[in-house]
């Protein structure tokens, strides 16, 4: 089914609006991406369009975090560098990093679909994450110790979680930490226990995503402006991009790059 | 004093017969009732027409072809590199009269083996680093430098197995070969390797099996989510335990997962096919140097 | 300990020394080395002043000997008396034990001349092909039968594969083993017997046309009957190769022997000829428990 | 010519050998390097404390370092004896043809993927442990090392076997004209003339134990608190550095990943150079 779904689309795609993708036309060139997480489906559907129009251009994609795409763009291993957070005044002096914010996505508690729990505050989830609340019954819920899951250092979503719904305060040593939102959504389906969190694009029906002081996560809401914990993502390069690069970062802001954000769960930004 | 000690063996031994197959087969129950169902051609080439997908025509972005692919070329690249060093350094070892150079590359050997794949990426990626700030400013994680690290790690694999193998030969095997008029060199090619190739090829096999399923050294020295097949020794790369690491953390819905259980599949069955190969040809190499003709 | 133990057989050897002069004269004038053309003809092998020192430990002590063409020459003596030692020295096999120092001349008679193969042979592997030698265990490599023979003559000496068909069939009917084994060259070397595996040790050697042959103790682990095969094969092949052997077995050195050599504490204790008559069973038992009292 | 070639093998054969030795040498001195600058750098010592906590500036890897050896440690208490008694069942506690299946599900299992291991156990163990232990997540120390003790499991077996295969040949007669079943001659002669074999094997698989990313990474949970009970959380070494790696080049926590790195280190050559002296000893006893 959605091997049909992608052929259509690509096909659609080659039919309707050939137009962005001429600008590959006959070039030659490798883009090696890293970083962000969350980016990845964009990056590779966008990548699979071009390399289909044009194989001689070589674009790889690789995960690791928003702390990978900092430094290995940084350090040019790369050429982009994607973020799930604006860069710090640090970084951009130390590197030289230009930064192109190109999507929104809201960040959103998850917790196991057969929790009775359906409303948390942000109060109560810095209290979880403090170590203070251990069980479900204290909210609502039934007879259960809640297990924590946080994602690593080198994470974009984190960063956003921390700073917009704990405030920066501490997470319990205790909290299991998962390397991705793959993995966060892989465990917290499975532990009927768990709390966590991941970006609004990956929540699908194996996680249920609890409301946030009376606001509920969505795209549309993240959009609109009504959930407010939602962090943007960047694609960064080491100086001004040029040649291949520019060619796909301007890809990923035409309105068939926009296309491709949505179907990927998340908000297109204009350039 | 003499019944415990059997009893706590045989216990021992009962315990062990059950336990380890049954966990095995539990593990292999799952991967193959899960993964088995997403086991078809679009695993391989995601929707790509079979024969562009394999000679590259049109690059593949959802099927794991580009991972195989990659796994075979890191596996060839690695083992070309390390085995000439390994099997060289086993038969320096094995053959070199005992001195104080000879101990202490013994001690550096084990510790060489000691040395965490983790930690072994991490050196290759310091190196990297260290490449990028001095003579190589445009060098990058690539295929080769996944190899060099890969071949580091199972570089001392083959030292052991072939000093071992050498060592276990009898005594009277050097003088035979002396005796008959054969230097050092041709005894060593004539007979004393061909004696103990069987532990060698052993050893080459385990270095190529855990030079085939590591993750943690490519993961931070060139391998990713996602370039199609390999383009050459310099640009990074797909390989399959990767692939699978990636998937199990990443998939986005029950389809992708489940084509994780299938890719897991198929790497057991690379490496189980490396093995059953490889043990194939360790048998016709003997039966070639021995000169043996089954006449029934 | 060690030293010790030389001391008293040095002491032990002085005592003896009237005994060696009643005997033949095994020992060649060392003045005479380097004038070849003096020597006469039948001399095979030559050793002088020969010293064999492992580690610190001196196993062989001023050895002076010689062995004759279309002759055995025996050697006998109690374990540890240095008798392998000494018949390694012929083709220089000591060298392949960890800190062996050999000092002294040893000379071989290859192609008619007497050549010293410390100083002709900057590699003992060549040497080595001209002498050639047979183990007390029977050494076939773990291929088949066919293949044992071929390997040194294809790899040591270079022979293309007519010429090595038809040395390998001679050789192995001059062992004797032709027609036990013509239909089955290609079955593993261990199928075979015992006295089969020596003999086909024998053939390995023999196929090499060596100027002369070395065998360390080669019927000790074989029964009765294959050691008489063997001793019988040795009685023919003596008058195309000068034969110098080790022997665990008093009645077999003296039934082969043309000249027998009795060896204590890396030292040539006396030496007979058989023109000269060689001792009988009981004198020889006796000496030989002498040398060990002496020990 | 034949002189040419025993020269060209010779240095040939020194070459690598060197190779390898200049290989070590770099390892080491790389990573010393890398680590250097954490420690002359502001924090000093204080990556060596027992809190990691980034955002308060606390980045101790002492609990990785208790994580890690608990792990390991616990791994090699189930895989060892596990290991010690397939051999014993293929070397003659079992009926041959089991012997012999077993000892090809071994051969087989050193081309298990670790990978393979960790997604299944993901899936399979974990919901397990989690109702099992009645308490955490399921990710945790019991089972990582669990899972750890079967991928370390076939490499210790294998190294035991070929010991034991060679001693058994050797003591058999004996032990039969001592009176001893195959079973006593297992037990009491075979086994203590391998005792150098068991004890090479058990510091091999401590070093697999230790030295493997995947299975902690997984299955662990990596929270970074000291390890106190089986169901806890806890994080090692190894997936210390998959995690931090990714971070910002400049900050301490990236440092903390050249000294992990170094920890492990020293670890092995810890455990080297035990061994070593343990096998030196029973050569003199």
């Amino acid at each position: 089914m959605i091997v049909c779904l992608t052929m259509a689309m690509t096909l659609s795609v080659s039919l309707a609006s050939a137009a962005p993708l001429d600008a590959f036309k006959g070039k030659q060139g490798t883009v090696d991406i890293a970083g962000g997480t969350a980016h990845i489906p964009v990056m590779k559907e966008a990548a699979k369009r071009i390399m289909t129009v044009n194989p001689g251009i070589r674009i790889s994609i690789a995960g690791g975090g928003s702390g990978v795409g900092v430094q290995q763009g940084g350090e040019g291993l790369v050429q982009i560098g994607n973020t799930g957070r604006a860069l710090s005044s640090d970084e951009v002096a130390k590197y030289g990093l230009v930064s192109f914010a190109f999507a929104i996505d809201g960040v959103a508690v998850v917790i196991n679909p057969a929790n009775g729990v359906n409303a948390l505050t942000a109060a109560q989830v810095k209290d979880i994450y403090a170590g203070k609340i251990t069980n479900w019954k204290e909210l609502g819920g039934e007879d259960r110790a809640i297990s924590l899951y946080t994602r690593d250092e080198a994470s974009g979503t984190r960063e956003v979680f921390a700073k917009k719904l704990l405030a920066k305060g501490d997470v319990a040593p205790s909290a299991n930490v998962v390397p991705s939102n793959g993995a966060m959504k892989t465990a917290v389906a499975q532990d009927p226990g768990a709390i966590g969190y991941v970006g609004i694009g990956h929540i699908d029906s194996t996680v249920k995503a609890p409301t946030m002081d009376g606001m509920t996560p969505s795209q549309e809401n993240a959009a609109n402006g009504t959930y407010t914990i939602t962090r943007k993502l960047y694609m960064n390069t080491k100086g001004e991009p040029a040649g291949v690069v520019k060619d796909f970062i301007d890809y990923v802001f035409t309105p068939e790059g926009a296309e491709i954000i949505r179907a990927s769960g998340y908000i297109p930004v204009a350039k | 004093m003499s019944r415990p000690a059997t009893y706590f063996v045989r216990t021992a031994v009962w315990g062990a017969a059950l336990i380890v197959p049954l966990a095995l087969a539990a593990l292999t129950g799952v991967l193959v009732t899960r993964g088995a169902g997403a086991l078809d051609a679009n695993l391989f080439f995601g929707g790509v027409p079979a024969l562009q997908a394999m000679t590259g025509r049109i690059p593949v972005w959802d099927g794991i072809w580009p991972a195989c692919a990659g796994t075979l070329s890191l596996l060839g690249l690695t083992m070309l590199l390390a085995l000439g060093p390994g099997i060289g350094c086993g038969i320096y070892l094995a053959t070199s009269t005992a001195s104080r150079a000879k101990a202490v590359l013994g001690f550096a050997v084990d510790l060489l083996a000691g040395i965490p794949s983790i930690v072994m990426g991490l050196f290759g990626f310091t190196m990297l680093l260290m490449l990028r700030r001095t003579i190589a400013p445009n060098a990058g994680a690539s295929l080769l430098l996944a190899a060099c690290c890969l071949a580091l790690l199972v570089l001392p694999v083959l030292v052991s197995t072939t000093r071992a193998a050498l060592e276990s030969l009898p005594r009277q095997l050097h003088l035979t070969g002396a005796a008959m008029g054969l230097g050092k060199w041709q005894t060593l090619r004539h007979i004393l390797l061909p004696s103990s190739a069987r532990g060698i090829l052993g050893g080459i096999l385990l270095a190529a099996g855990r030079a085939a399923e590591d993750t943690a050294v490519i993961m931070l020295t060139g391998a990713v989510a996602n370039a199609g097949l390999p383009a050459g020794i310099f640009s990074r790369f797909e390989a399959l335990p990767f692939t699978i690491f990636y998937r199990s953390s990443q998939y986005r819905d029950a389809l992708e997962l489940e084509q994780g259980f299938a890719t897991t599949l198929v790497l057991l069955v690379l490496s189980l096919s490396l093995l059953a190969g490889a043990s194939k040809l360790q048998r016709t190499l003997e039966q070639r140097w021995q000169g043996i003709r089954d006449d029934d | 300990m060690m030293t010790d133990t030389m001391h008293t057989e040095h002491d032990s050897g002085a005592t003896a020394s009237p005994d060696m002069t009643s005997g033949t004269a095994c020992s060649a004038e060392c003045g005479s080395l380097s004038d070849d053309s003096a020597l006469p003809q039948s001399v095979a092998a030559r050793l002088c002043d020969l010293n064999v020192f492992f580690g610190k430990r001196q196993v062989l002590n001023d050895i002076s000997f010689e062995a004759h063409n279309h002759a055995v020459t025996v050697l006998i003596g109690r374990s540890g008396s240095g008798k392998s030692t000494l018949l390694r020295t012929f083709n220089r096999l000591n060298e392949c034990f960890a800190g062996c120092r050999t000092t002294g001349h040893a000379q071989v008679l290859l192609e008619g001349t007497l050549t010293d193969i410390h100083t002709s042979f900057p590699e003992p592997a060549a040497l080595r092909t001209r002498v050639g030698m047979v183990f007390q265990t029977p050494d076939v490599l773990p291929v088949s039968i066919r293949r044992n023979m071929t390997l040194p003559l294809q790899h040591a000496l270079g022979l293309t594969p007519p010429v090595i068909a038809v040395r390998v069939e001679r050789a192995l009917r001059d062992a004797g083993l032709w027609d036990e084994v013509c239909d089955r060259l290609d079955a593993p070397a261990e199928t075979l017997s015992g006295g089969q595996q020596q003999r086909l040790c024998l053939a390995r050697s023999l196929a090499m046309r060596p100027a002369m042959l070395l065998l360390d103790e080669p019927t000790a682990s074989l029964d009765n009957v294959s050691s008489r095969t063997i001793e019988a094969l040795l009685g023919q092949l003596k008058d195309r190769y000068p034969v110098i052997m080790v022997s665990h077995s008093l009645g077999q050195a003296l039934r082969l022997a043309d000249r027998l050599v009795l060896m204590g504490s890396g030292r040539i204790l006396r030496c007979w000829d058989r023109q000269n008559g060689l001792p009988d069973m009981e004198t020889l038992e006796l000496m030989l428990e002498e040398t060990a009292c002496c020990e | 010519m034949r002189f040419d070639r025993n020269r060209i093998a010779d240095v040939t054969f020194g070459a690598s050998a060197l190779v390898t030795g200049l290989a070590v040498a770099a390892i080491f001195g790389f990573l010393f390097l890398f680590a250097l600058p954490v420690f002359t750098g502001g924090q000093g010592l204080s990556i060596l404390s027992g809190v990691w906590n980034p955002g308060r500036g606390q980045f101790g890897i002492l609990p990785m370092l208790a994580a890690s050896l608990c792990v390991a440690l616990s791994a090699l208490a189930l895989g060892w004896p596990l290991a010690l008694g397939l051999c014993c069942g293929i070397r003659g506690f079992l009926p041959r043809p089991i012997g012999r299946l077993l000892l090809m599900l071994l051969r087989g299992m050193t081309a298990f993927p670790t990978v393979v291991y960790g997604f299944a156990a993901i899936f399979l163990l974990v919901p397990i442990m989690r109702e099992g232990l009645g308490r955490g997540s399921g990710l945790s120390w019991a089972t990582a090392g669990l899972v750890l003790s079967l991928v370390i499991l076939p490499t210790m077996a294998l190294v035991m076997d070929a010991g034991m295969r060679q001693t058994e040949r050797r003591l058999r007669l004996t032990g039969a004209a001592l009176g001893f079943t195959r079973e006593q001659t297992l037990t009491h002669l075979v086994l203590p003339a391998c005792r150098k074999n068991l004890l090479a094997a058990a510091a091999l698989g401590f070093g697999r134990a230790i030295g493997d990313t995947l299975i902690p990474l997984m299955l662990a949970g990596n929270a970074p608190q000291w390890p106190s009970a089986a169901w806890d959380s806890i994080r090692t070494l190894t997936a210390h550095i998959g995690l931090v790696l990714a971070t910002d080049s400049n900050s301490a926590a990236y440092g903390s990943v050249f000294v992990a790195g170094c920890l492990l280190l020293l670890v092995n050559v810890t455990v080297q150079l035990c061994l070593r002296s343990l096998l030196r000893t029973g050569e003199t006893a």
